[in-house]
């Protein structure tokens, strides 16, 4: 386990990583063992039922919980980001400075930071809240601020846990195709857990299903749908298939 | 890594906040007696609990004020000190008893409770001494209220204090004092490091002549020290000040002070504390001090 | 080693450890700057030695200060989190009591030993009273800290709910607090031991049954200071030991749902 | 009244009226039952008459121990939350010294007076390291639990970027103990009074003003209960002024964001 | 403002109801005057963009946040039950304690409870975790326990705020096929805030739709869907009009 790339070029490789649990009465194995290679710049979705450890899953990727067994190598641990399923914010501080914290943990120059926090702030649409404090803010918003403070590092990967699922449809599908947009222009790695069965077809170049605990992957394909992904995707006949698909896997999984 | 005074300067540790028992000190360095022997004197006051012996023996002070028996208990640890002067010739400690009780003698005390300062020499003399029934031993506060509301309380005090604070809230202390005990001490003691008078003590000798002035002057008039020291412990009111230092005059003056001058001591009644305090058990017989190497100065 | 041995050991070396280094270093520094003056600091060997001369004496002293000691710590967190929960019921009545509770710590034990041993009598009755008068605070102040902290999503909740005060107070005031008042408990541990001790000095027995009070006033009066800190190691003892109950309990009790626990 | 006024009303009237209602029932005490018996308990007229006639003896005396008393607080405040932050940096280092951190709070000023005044000598500086030892460990304990208490998602986020120690502490631990440092230091306040009074006992006073410690004791040698009383009251005062100073900059702090914030 | 019935025999009325927060740069209106009757017994979902206030409407209406002005008349709020839009759970309860909260608030005899908390939890698919700490849950489990929390209490008056955002779909429409089957059983009335406009659609018999902030209703009316609601309507081409009709409100709100 390291942050020495793969020889293959992955950016993430699991080998029979799985996740126990102890609990009160006995353990609780949250992931059987789990073979997995994310291919670097690719956009990866992960879709499973409630509990089944998507959760556990993105934080073992990142290095925040000791998987119980099995080897994991993350490309570019260095450069990575993460949101969380909540917001996670530090009350004490604005937005403008919950955004600006993972830049000055970096040591980037004060100069420099305002800049890109009024940037980041913008593109989840909360630029006139960056002096409010997260106590005053909606649950929504909360959100959309720990994706800013997400998106402001520029990461190489970025793992995401149900960003959007507290937005509404509108502004869930702009930030969609504003993250999309990003990851054309800059090809990072993208693992997005998500429960939106459309959001996943429309956003991910490969879908992963999980099945319930102990989670194994009982669906991994690339998506059929071809070229630009844009907002006229979504009322296209292959998208709806797809999203069937997707919809039929996820229902073998909860089963 | 010790505060001490600077050289030239005699720092001198009371044991107590300014009061008539320093009255000769205060006297001394206000009627100039310390200047004319060639001495520069601090006087530092002191609390209950100032460590006196302790500031004395490591050099933070170069001069204290501690009872008699202080000093025995000291010498007794490996402790070298040294009394130069003593100003009171007598413990000035007492136990207080209520006159309506009519005792003659502390050991007709029967029931009630006893307050003691807690490990001192003389309670410990006390209790030794007087195998009291069925009464209490308790730890004293310093205070006199308990004494007030408690007609079978008694407590060991000092003559020049606790009695006159009773008597002016109406109460009817009787004193039997240590002397009259049995305890005989010396107190108010001037003492220093054995090491700095080897070799002549030259400045102690000094020190022990303006010892003398001052006390002679405060005996003949105290308001001018008594004013001073009043600046410096505002608690105490003038007339407290005047009660008191008029109480302590028999402790001060005894027959060696008038047949060897004031401060004066001699070898036989240090040897009858030491044997006390053995006696007592407070210092062992293998570790008790000659009573020669108490003192120096008999004038 | 068995699981559960390798963890009680990991409980109870680092202390150990901290134990013997704190005391070597001790006995360092009385060895090489207070080699001439022991009546200041005796090195831990030459204490160890007297308190294993006085070994009878100092074990009675240590019960009988100790009990006095646990007595008003547990009147303390009994009372003090009562006064909290007084005070939590009401801004206006916290406003207006709150800070006057804080009289209570700076009153010197001595300016009320008059009254104290008046009202309780000379003996444990006040020297448990002034344990108490000593350590309650804290408990009152982290209490009512823990009562305030206590998420106002939750409060909603329990609003919702039309639950009672009382129910507020059991169910979620309460238990929000535990670690707080956990941590108020530490501090009056300490606290209730000196006020024991500074009890007996006022309000104590001096013969039968003396307490670490009077032994460590003996042993300063007659410069015993092998003993005096014997003593001193005794009270420290009990602080430690009431400390230490505070916060095994506390972790038993909060470690299935607090991630400060320890 | 403007809006601001009667917000400052609120704020000053309960403890006002607190304060009055308290005196009422000390006088309604004090007069019933301790009618004959004043040295006991003297009414607050009385102690107030005190309290004039010794003004200047007072002023000053509080002023000495204020000083000394405010100095130990910010020795403890400062010292006490990098003790914590140490201790906080390793299970280990907890579990190996914390323990005896306590030992702190239990042994008697007494006995460590002789080391204090040759150490520092007698007069102030030993008065400021008294407060200090006295009222230092409530800011520790405090400390260490709002460090412990820290949500551990944000210290995973912490750990995500790439946090360095130091900005753990600056930017997440040290904020998120806030509330629990202004809890320690409530605590503290009252003590460090007490531990300067202590204090002041075992340095007695040099050439400068005596403090309330001198002033205490002599009273109560003397009997002079109403001037006790006035001098307790006015150490009461200084603990309250320093527990007002750190409350209100506590909620100056805090409000924007602490939910708990008074 | 009070719990008396309005005349009109609604369950929630609402009378020029506006809601002003006073922020650091000056006040922020959450809510512009709002009129609103919800029908006893009826189902009303709720739709509008992140922050527009949806949720200070539901605290209004619960009684939790005074409005700045209007009245507000609310039947039966002795036996109304509130999902909020986090879990909030209390920490030292297990699953199982927190989901008898309310019923012991209320007095209930434990003999009682016990049968009531296993069936909740149930319904929320959680029967397995009755003595789990909330710690040692997933987000999603947490929020269906929250679910239970309300649902236990078999409310009159049911508010809900985006209950099942954080639910994968296939959970979530299990659960939604459980509350309809719950709602026509008891007739409860319903308040429902969800962003899922497939969901809303499905569920409720009337949809409002608010606008930004400051949140006004832009879109109320009531569904054009009739019969039952049974799993297979979300085939239906009446089921995509609706939605589709509904997005459009929601595009015209957020913009
Ligand atoms: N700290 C923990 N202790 C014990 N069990 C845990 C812990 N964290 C998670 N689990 C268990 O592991 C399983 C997977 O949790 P995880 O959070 O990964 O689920 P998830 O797929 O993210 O679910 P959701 O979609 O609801 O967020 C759950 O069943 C949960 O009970
Ligand atoms: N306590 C508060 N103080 C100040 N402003 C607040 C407070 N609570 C909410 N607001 C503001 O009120 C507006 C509405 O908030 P509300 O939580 O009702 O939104 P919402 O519609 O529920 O959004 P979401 O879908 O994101 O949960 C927000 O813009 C927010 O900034
Ligand atoms: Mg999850
Ligand atoms: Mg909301």
């Amino acid at each position: 386990m390291g942050s020495r790339g793969s020889e293959s070029g992955a950016a993430i490789a699991l080998r029979g990583v799985h996740k126990r649990y102890s609990a009160p009465d006995g353990v609780i194995e949250a992931l059987a063992p789990i073979d997995l290679e994310i291919a670097e710049g690719s956009f990866v979705a992960l879709v499973g039922p409630s509990g089944c450890g998507k959760s556990t899953l993105l934080r073992i990727v990142a290095g925040l919980e000791p998987p119980s067994g099995g080897e994991v190598v993350v490309r570019d641990r260095a450069r990575m980001a993460y949101v969380f399923q909540d917001a996670h914010l530090l009350p004490w501080r604005t937005l403008a400075g919950n955004v600006a914290l993972p830049l000055e943990l970096r040591g980037e120059p004060r100069s420099r930071i305002d800049a890109q926090v009024a940037e980041a702030l913008a593109a989840v649409e909360l630029s006139g809240f960056a002096d409010s404090y997260p106590a005053a803010l909606s649950g929504g918003m909360r959100m959309r601020a720990s994706i800013a403070r997400a998106l402001v590092t520029k990461p190489r990967l970025l793992l995401m846990d149900e960003p959007f699922g507290a937005l509404d449809e509108i502004t869930r599908n702009r930030l969609d195709e504003r993250l999309l947009a990003l990851f054309g222009a800059q090809r990072f790695t993208v693992l997005f857990v998500t429960h939106g069965i459309f959001e996943a077809t429309f956003l991910a170049e490969r879908a992963i299903v999980m099945s319930r605990r102990p989670g194994r992957v009982v669906h991994d394909a690339p998506s059929a749908l071809v070229g630009e992904r844009t907002a006229e995707l979504r009322g296209e006949a292959a998208f709806a298939r797809e999203a069937h698909e997707l919809a039929r896997a996820l229902e073998r999984g909860s089963r | 890594r010790r505060a001490s005074a600077p050289s030239g300067k005699l720092r001198v540790q009371l044991d107590w906040v300014p009061e008539p028992e320093f009255g000769g000190l205060y006297e001394a360095r206000a009627s100039g007696a310390f200047a004319r022997e060639g001495l520069e004197v601090e006087l530092v006051g002191g609390g209950p609990s100032t460590p006196v012996v302790q500031l004395v023996a490591s050099g933070g002070a170069d001069l204290g004020v501690v009872a008699g028996e202080e000093l025995v208990v000291a010498r007794a640890r490996g402790v070298d000190l040294v009394a130069i002067y003593a100003t009171y010739q007598s413990s000035p400690q007492g136990i207080m008893v209520h006159a309506s009780r009519g005792l003659r003698r502390l050991e007709e005390l029967e029931g009630g409770s006893l307050a003691l300062d807690t490990g001192a020499p003389f309670g410990a003399f006390v209790q030794a001494k007087f195998p009291l029934s069925k009464v209490t031993i308790v730890s004293t506060d310093g205070g006199v209220a308990k004494f007030l509301s408690d007609q079978r309380h008694a407590q060991q005090c000092f003559v020049t204090s606790e009695p006159v604070a009773a008597k002016q809230a109406g109460s009817d202390p009787q004193v039997f004092t240590a002397k009259s005990l049995g305890f005989d001490s010396y107190a108010n003691v001037v003492v220093a490091r054995g090491e700095a008078l080897r070799g002549g003590g030259d400045r102690a000798r000094a020190m022990v002549r303006a010892l003398q002035a001052g006390w002679r002057g405060y005996l003949s008039s105290p308001a001018r020290a008594n004013a001073q020291m009043a600046s410096l412990n505002r608690a105490m009111d003038a007339a407290t000040f005047a009660q008191v230092a008029e109480a302590q005059r028999p402790l001060v003056e005894s027959d060696d002070t008038r047949a060897l001058g004031l401060g004066a001591m001699r070898a036989g009644r240090w040897k009858a504390l030491i044997d006390q305090l053995v006696a007592v058990k407070i210092i062992g017989a293998d570790a008790a001090p000659k009573p020669e190497a108490c003192f120096v100065f008999a004038t | 080693m068995s699981a559960k041995g390798s963890r009680l050991a990991g409980l109870l070396l680092p202390p150990a450890i901290g134990l013997l280094v704190l005391l070597a270093a001790f006995e360092l520094v009385a060895r090489l700057f207070f080699a001439r003056e022991a009546y200041l600091l005796p090195p831990p060997s030459a204490i160890a030695k007297a308190a294993w001369q006085e070994r009878a004496l100092l074990a009675s002293a240590t019960l009988s200060t100790g009990r006095a000691a646990a007595l008003g710590f547990v009147a303390s967190g009994a009372l003090g989190v009562l006064f909290a929960i007084v005070l939590a019921s009401s801004r206006l009545l916290e406003r207006a009591l709150y800070p006057y509770a804080i009289a209570l710590q700076t009153v010197p034990i001595v300016a009320i030993a008059p009254l104290l041993v008046v009202w309780l009598g000379v003996g444990p009755k006040s020297v448990v009273a002034s344990a108490f008068i000593v350590s309650v605070f804290p408990v009152v102040t982290n209490t009512l800290a823990g009562i305030r902290a206590v998420d106002p999503a939750l409060r909603d909740l329990f609003r919702l709910y039309g639950a009672r005060r009382f129910a507020v107070l059991t169910k979620l005031e309460l238990p929000h607090a535990t670690p707080s008042v956990a941590v108020g408990l530490r501090v009056a541990a300490g606290l209730a031991v000196i006020g024991a001790i500074v009890g007996e000095l006022v309000a104590g027995f001096a013969e039968h049954d003396p307490g670490l009070g009077i032994v460590v006033m003996t042993a300063y009066r007659q410069l015993r200071t092998d003993l005096l800190f014997a003593a001193v190691a005794c009270s420290a003892a009990l602080g430690i030991a009431l400390f230490s109950i505070v916060s095994l309990g506390a972790w038993l009790w909060l470690r299935r749902w607090y991630s400060g626990a320890r």
